[in-house]
């Protein structure tokens, strides 16, 4: 049986995508590079948008992304049920589509914040989380600029209600995000958005914990059973 | 259009005044231009020789000293290219090579701290893309004025902002650095960058323009009116009719432009589109095109209409000394340069073809069709002025090196000392530097194995095979004061032990030399100093000098900064999984003290901080017991026998006891052997404090035996506290015990205080 | 040529950290007196030719498109 | 209570960055006809009281000091 194929978008300016690369590897699936001016989203199973500075993450973050080629291929695809994880600038890109509500504001300390952050999974029905179990905690590495999330009050008491907050923050919130949102998922499920970045927390070596590699564990297992 | 100073100009009008001295030029460096010209320069080759016969180009009241790093070069054959190209190139091993360099941008920091820390940043990555490398990690030396100044915070927040925002955008892990604070450089900050690339042995490249009629492009960001001042002042000197708007005196970044020519540049070299490279740094265009030519065949026509602007106004003196950022000048063959454009295109990259390569041994170049240069470019790139300036030792030397701190109160009971302990942890030099660090990205490119606050950054170069280096940048300004000499070698000392404790075979050195001004005979006499410590110093430890970077003028008025070389020291790591970290965190190990502890107070963090005194002499060099001790630490560390290692510096066992503490959250309990004050707060070099693993502990005797390192034994890793007793004839008799949290406190609470 | 200027600012009901960290700023710094700080975007887009409708409206679409994020901002356009 | 608004820009010499790469970006996005664009920041500012010349004085004060960066940019008053 042939590997499930994975694909990540290099926007010119993004910065982790050999990072997410490396970790869709670990877990045990084919990373499969696309180009955001192409067309052509190679039959992946599976889409990471990485962290980085998409276009300097000038105007604001994410939002020169979204107009990318490759990006009116992917909101399609991910609509049909394609699973996409956007992690940090990926995050910022998918709210810019709308594939996920909601938006990224600059930290409310103003710096660019990097730690290792605990966090609690809060949703394991996502596309991304089953390896996970309800309420498990885990330490990966986060680092933003702009990682407030912020949404209308109305579209927050929806993700909350609907249990769609994937991961929330515990002991410090970084970056001022409501309700200590440190991740979201779309109502279907195979859309996450995720601040921290769970690609550094894959190999002891490198990283402060592996508790990261259970969201590409989990992708790899959905696309094996599927 | 107003009229060209083209060459026939020149020819026709030999008298007319040219405002050389506003350049920064001397009256007999003026008469030089002429001669080798055999006319009156044209004012755009007045541009060109005012800017690379600067001091900051030529390297000219430095040069006579520092060709003593070549001429003291230990024997190796780790140098696959040495000094005089952009970076150093380092042979790690396995086919792969390293190339790593320290530069400064003080006075930009200043003004413009933001801006002036992010454009260092830029400045020294390019360095290293032209080498043919993927930068692979930063790392930032930093030094301030007292954390409580008024200016500081301003310079400090901005600075780090800097660093930050453009090394993050790039997507290169910052591995470590200093943090530094001290009067000396209240209105002179210290911001020295460093990058380090990674290339296989064939991947090198050189900045060299080789086979006529290869074509000279100039890609990147466009030209704009930055950093031009002088060349405003000959603009308008000729040119009195243009009306010449305020020219910026802040030079901007543009870190995501950077982030493109990385991937561009190492897009090109995959496809060996390119013959030579070069970056745009100081001097620009006048730079790249002198330096390309110069090394290659030897000749080079440009045509200055080509180079694409950001400001339509510049005037072709202006396009050759402008300073914009993110700009790359390529040598390439005429068939390749179709597909190297379309590389460009696919990166959103703008280039342009602006010259060729020639043989005939001449640089012209032309405006508007008529010839405004035509020079030897040996002539600008290396035959500037060089001069031996007048040295002699300051005047206050010798007062400075008699007030010995032994006249200072000792602390002298078990809570005085157990106050010193924390008063120094809470210190704003020895404090935590996590308010800056975590403003660094560490993570990206998934390769960083140890960062801050370690004491080596280290890194993977290779998943296969875990091949990897260490990197520390060190520098003792208060030490150099005290006695330069000694000074540059025990910051070379403190680097190449950083390096060492975390089990990597130190390799190669770079250097960022911050002094005053060279026409200040004390300056020059404590720079010759330095040069000379640091060169005799490598020589002994067998690590060779590789590059590096000088920064002159540091200085407040007639006051010079503390001489601050600051030096950078490689490591390999054959199997980088095997590094150890300075954390405290498996119980039951034993501690030890390796290498000698005597009472050593000079220049030291305790007489500092306690006192504010600076005075007596630097602790003593011991090169030798360095070496010792980093065999020890190489092999023990390969072998498996440390759970830590830390090595000792400012503040002595006392900090590194803290620091590895709180590192791993696991508390020790240490019996002193003598005199608890020097034991805890001397700062003798050639020592390191390790976690032995147990039943490791007759090897690591061994060891040390067979190296000549001394070992104390100092008690065990374990509980929630600094437990600090003294021996005595009658046993331990315990000194003082400061819980974790106290001390975390005391530690992590000073830089929020001040700079938050 | 002619410049057009597009205001953005976060909506009301969007809370803005940076805002509220410059106005938490003030008193530490002495100035007294100010109720609250809301931080927006101030683009100036030059267009060729006149300000005109249809220039206008050009900005209009680049505002809202690209310039303005509708979940989040509104925007404003004026002539300068 | 009343609301100061301070524009701040970059000086016209000083690159900016921001707006060259949102410039570069329009053509490829179909906008054609925008030679320039500069992005700067906006700045509400609400005011304890009147937007008397003292108030004016208290804004323009923290303009300068903390909401402009006077090497590389200018800043100006509004009353809205
Ligand atoms: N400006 C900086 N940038 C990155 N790391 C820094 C900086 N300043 C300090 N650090 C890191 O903080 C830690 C403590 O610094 P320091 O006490 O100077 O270390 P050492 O004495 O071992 O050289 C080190 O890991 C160092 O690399
Ligand atoms: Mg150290």
């Amino acid at each position: 049986m042939s590997p499930a194929r994975v694909g990540v978008i290099t926007f010119p300016g993004s910065l982790d995508d050999r990072d997410a690369a490396r970790a869709v590897r670990i877990a045990g699936a084919e990373p499969v590079p696309l180009w955001h001016a192409d067309h052509d989203l190679q039959g992946v199973d599976a889409v990471v948008l990485p962290g980085g500075f998409s276009y300097g993450d000038y105007l604001r973050a994410g939002a020169i992304a979204r107009f990318a080629p490759l990006m009116a291929e992917l909101v399609p695809a991910a609509h049909a049920g394609l699973p996409v994880l956007g992690i940090c600038n990926g995050f910022q890109v998918l709210c810019e589509s709308h594939l996920l509500p909601g938006a990224l504001l600059p930290n409310a300390g103003l710096h660019f914040v990097c730690r290792d952050q605990r966090l609690r999974i809060d949703n394991v029905a996502t596309a991304w989380t089953s390896e996970y179990a309800k309420g498990q905690e885990v330490v990966v590495p986060i680092k933003n600029m702009d990682g407030c999330f912020t949404a209308d009050a109305a579209t927050l008491a929806e993700l909350e209600s609907s249990g769609r907050v994937v991961a929330r923050y515990l002991d410090v919130n970084p970056n001022g995000s409501l309700g200590d949102i440190a991740g979201i998922t779309n109502e279907a499920g195979n859309v996450v958005g995720l601040m921290p970045h769970p690609e550094h927390a894959v190999e002891s070596l490198t990283g402060p914990t592996t508790d990261g590699l259970g969201f590409f564990t989990s992708i790899v297992k959905r696309l094996v059973n599927a | 259009m107003s009229q060209v100073d083209s060459v026939s100009v020149a020819l026709q009008t030999p008298g007319q005044p040219q405002p050389y001295k506003e350049l920064g030029m001397q009256d007999d460096e003026y008469q030089r231009v002429r001669e080798i010209l055999g006319r009156r320069p044209t004012s755009a080759e007045l541009a060109i020789y005012s800017v690379m016969w600067s001091e900051h180009c030529s390297y000219k009241s430095s040069k006579v000293h520092l060709r003593q790093f070549a001429d003291k070069a230990p024997q190796t054959d780790i140098l696959l290219v040495g000094m005089g190209e952009n970076a150093g190139v380092v042979d790690v091993g396995q086919g792969w090579a390293v190339t790593f360099k320290v530069e400064s941008h003080n006075h930009p920091s200043y003004v413009e701290p933001y801006q002036g820390a992010a454009t260092g940043v830029g400045g020294i990555v390019r360095d290293i893309i032209s080498m043919g490398a993927r930068p692979v990690a930063v790392m930032d030396s930093l030094r301030f004025g007292p954390a409580d100044a008024p200016d500081t915070r301003r310079v400090l927040d901005g600075v780090v902002r800097g660093i930050g925002g453009y090394g993050n955008s790039l997507g290169l892990p910052n591995i470590g650095g200093e943090v530094v604070f001290d009067k000396s450089y209240a209105a002179n900050p210290l911001v020295n960058a460093l990058c380090i690339g990674v290339l296989r042995h064939e991947d090198i490249k050189l900045a060299a323009a080789p086979g006529p009629g290869n074509k000279v492009i100039l890609f990147g960001a466009g030209t704009g009116p930055d950093g031009i001042g002088g060349a405003s002042v000959l603009a308008s000197a000729t040119f009195e009719e243009e009306s010449h708007k305020k020219r910026p005196a802040v030079q901007v970044g543009d870190p995501f432009m950077e982030k493109l020519l990385i991937e561009c540049c190492l897009e090109l070299y995959r496809e060996d589109l390119v013959v030579g490279i070069q970056d745009l740094g100081a001097a620009g265009v006048s730079c790249a095109t002198t330096e390309l030519a110069a090394a290659g065949t030897g000749g080079m026509i440009v045509d200055l209409n080509a180079v694409p602007l950001r400001d339509a106004t510049l005037r072709p003196e202006e396009i050759l000394m402008s300073e914009s950022q993110e700009r790359m000048m390529a040598v390439v063959t005429p068939a390749l340069v179709p597909r190297f454009l379309e590389i460009c295109a696919k990166w959103e990259i703008p280039a342009s073809v602006i010259g060729e390569v020639t043989d005939t041994g001449r640089l012209i170049m032309t405006w508007h069709g008529e010839v405004i240069v035509d020079l030897p470019p040996r002539t600008a790139a290396h035959d500037g002025p060089v001069y031996s300036r007048p040295m002699s030792p300051p005047p206050e030397l010798a007062a400075l090196q008699a007030d010995s701190p032994g006249r200072l109160h000792r602390p002298s009971n078990a809570d005085e000392l157990r106050r010193t302990v924390l008063w120094l942890a809470a210190s704003p030099n020895l404090a935590s530097k996590e308010w800056v660090t975590s403003q660094y990205d560490r993570y990206v490119l998934g390769n960083t194995v140890l960062a801050m606050p370690e004491d080596s950054g280290v890194l993977r170069l290779d998943d296969e095979t875990g091949l990897g280096i260490a990197l520390s940048l060190d520098g003792n300004g208060r030490y150099a004061k005290l006695e330069p000499y000694a000074g540059a070698q025990l910051a070379l000392s403190e680097a190449y032990r950083n390096v060492a404790v975390t089990g990597a075979r130190p390799l190669a050195v770079t250097n960022c030399l911050n002094f005053g001004s060279p026409e200040d005979p004390g300056v020059m006499w404590e720079f010759a100093r330095a040069v000379e410590g640091l060169a005799d110093a490598c020589l002994a430890l067998g690590v060779p000098v590789t590059g590096g970077n000088v920064s002159f003028y540091n200085q407040t008025g007639s006051t010079p900064i503390n001489p601050t070389p600051v030096i950078g020291v490689l490591g390999v790591h054959d199997d980088v999984r095997r590094r150890v970290s300075m954390a405290f965190a498996a119980e039951g190990t034993t501690l030890l003290l390796l290498g000698e502890t005597r009472g050593e107070f000079g220049g030291s963090e305790w007489a500092h901080v306690v006192y504010g005194q600076l005075g007596g002499l630097p602790p003593m060099v011991d090169l030798r017991a360095e070496a010792a001790l980093a065999s020890v630490m190489v092999t023990g560390c390969y072998e498996g026998f440390f759970a830590a290692a830390h090595d000792l510096s400012d503040g002595g066992l006392s900090q590194a006891l803290v620091e590895s503490c709180l590192r791993g959250g696991l508390g020790c309990q240490v019996t002193l052997p003598g005199d608890p004050f020097a034991m805890l707060f001397s700062e003798s070099v050639a020592r390191a404090v390790v976690a032995v693993r147990p039943g490791f502990e007759g090897h690591v005797a061994a060891l040390c035996e067979q190296a000549g390192t001394p070992v104390t034994r100092l008690g065990m890793v374990g509980g929630d506290s600094l437990n600090v007793a003294l021996q005595t004839a009658e046993g331990a008799q315990p000194l003082f015990s400061i819980p974790l949290q106290e001390l975390r406190e005391a530690h992590e609470q000073t830089l929020p205080r001040y700079a938050g | 040529m002619a410049r057009v200027v597009v205001d953005v600012m976060l909506k009301p009901e969007i809370l803005d950290p940076q805002g509220q960290a410059i106005a938490r700023k003030l008193p530490q710094l002495g100035f007294e007196g100010i109720t609250g700080v809301r931080q927006g975007k101030r683009f100036e887009v030059e267009v060729d030719g006149p300000a005109d409708a249809a220039a206008l409206g050009r900005v209009r679409k680049i505002a809202e498109t690209l310039l303005a994020n509708p979940v989040i901002e509104t925007f404003e356009l004026r002539v300068e």
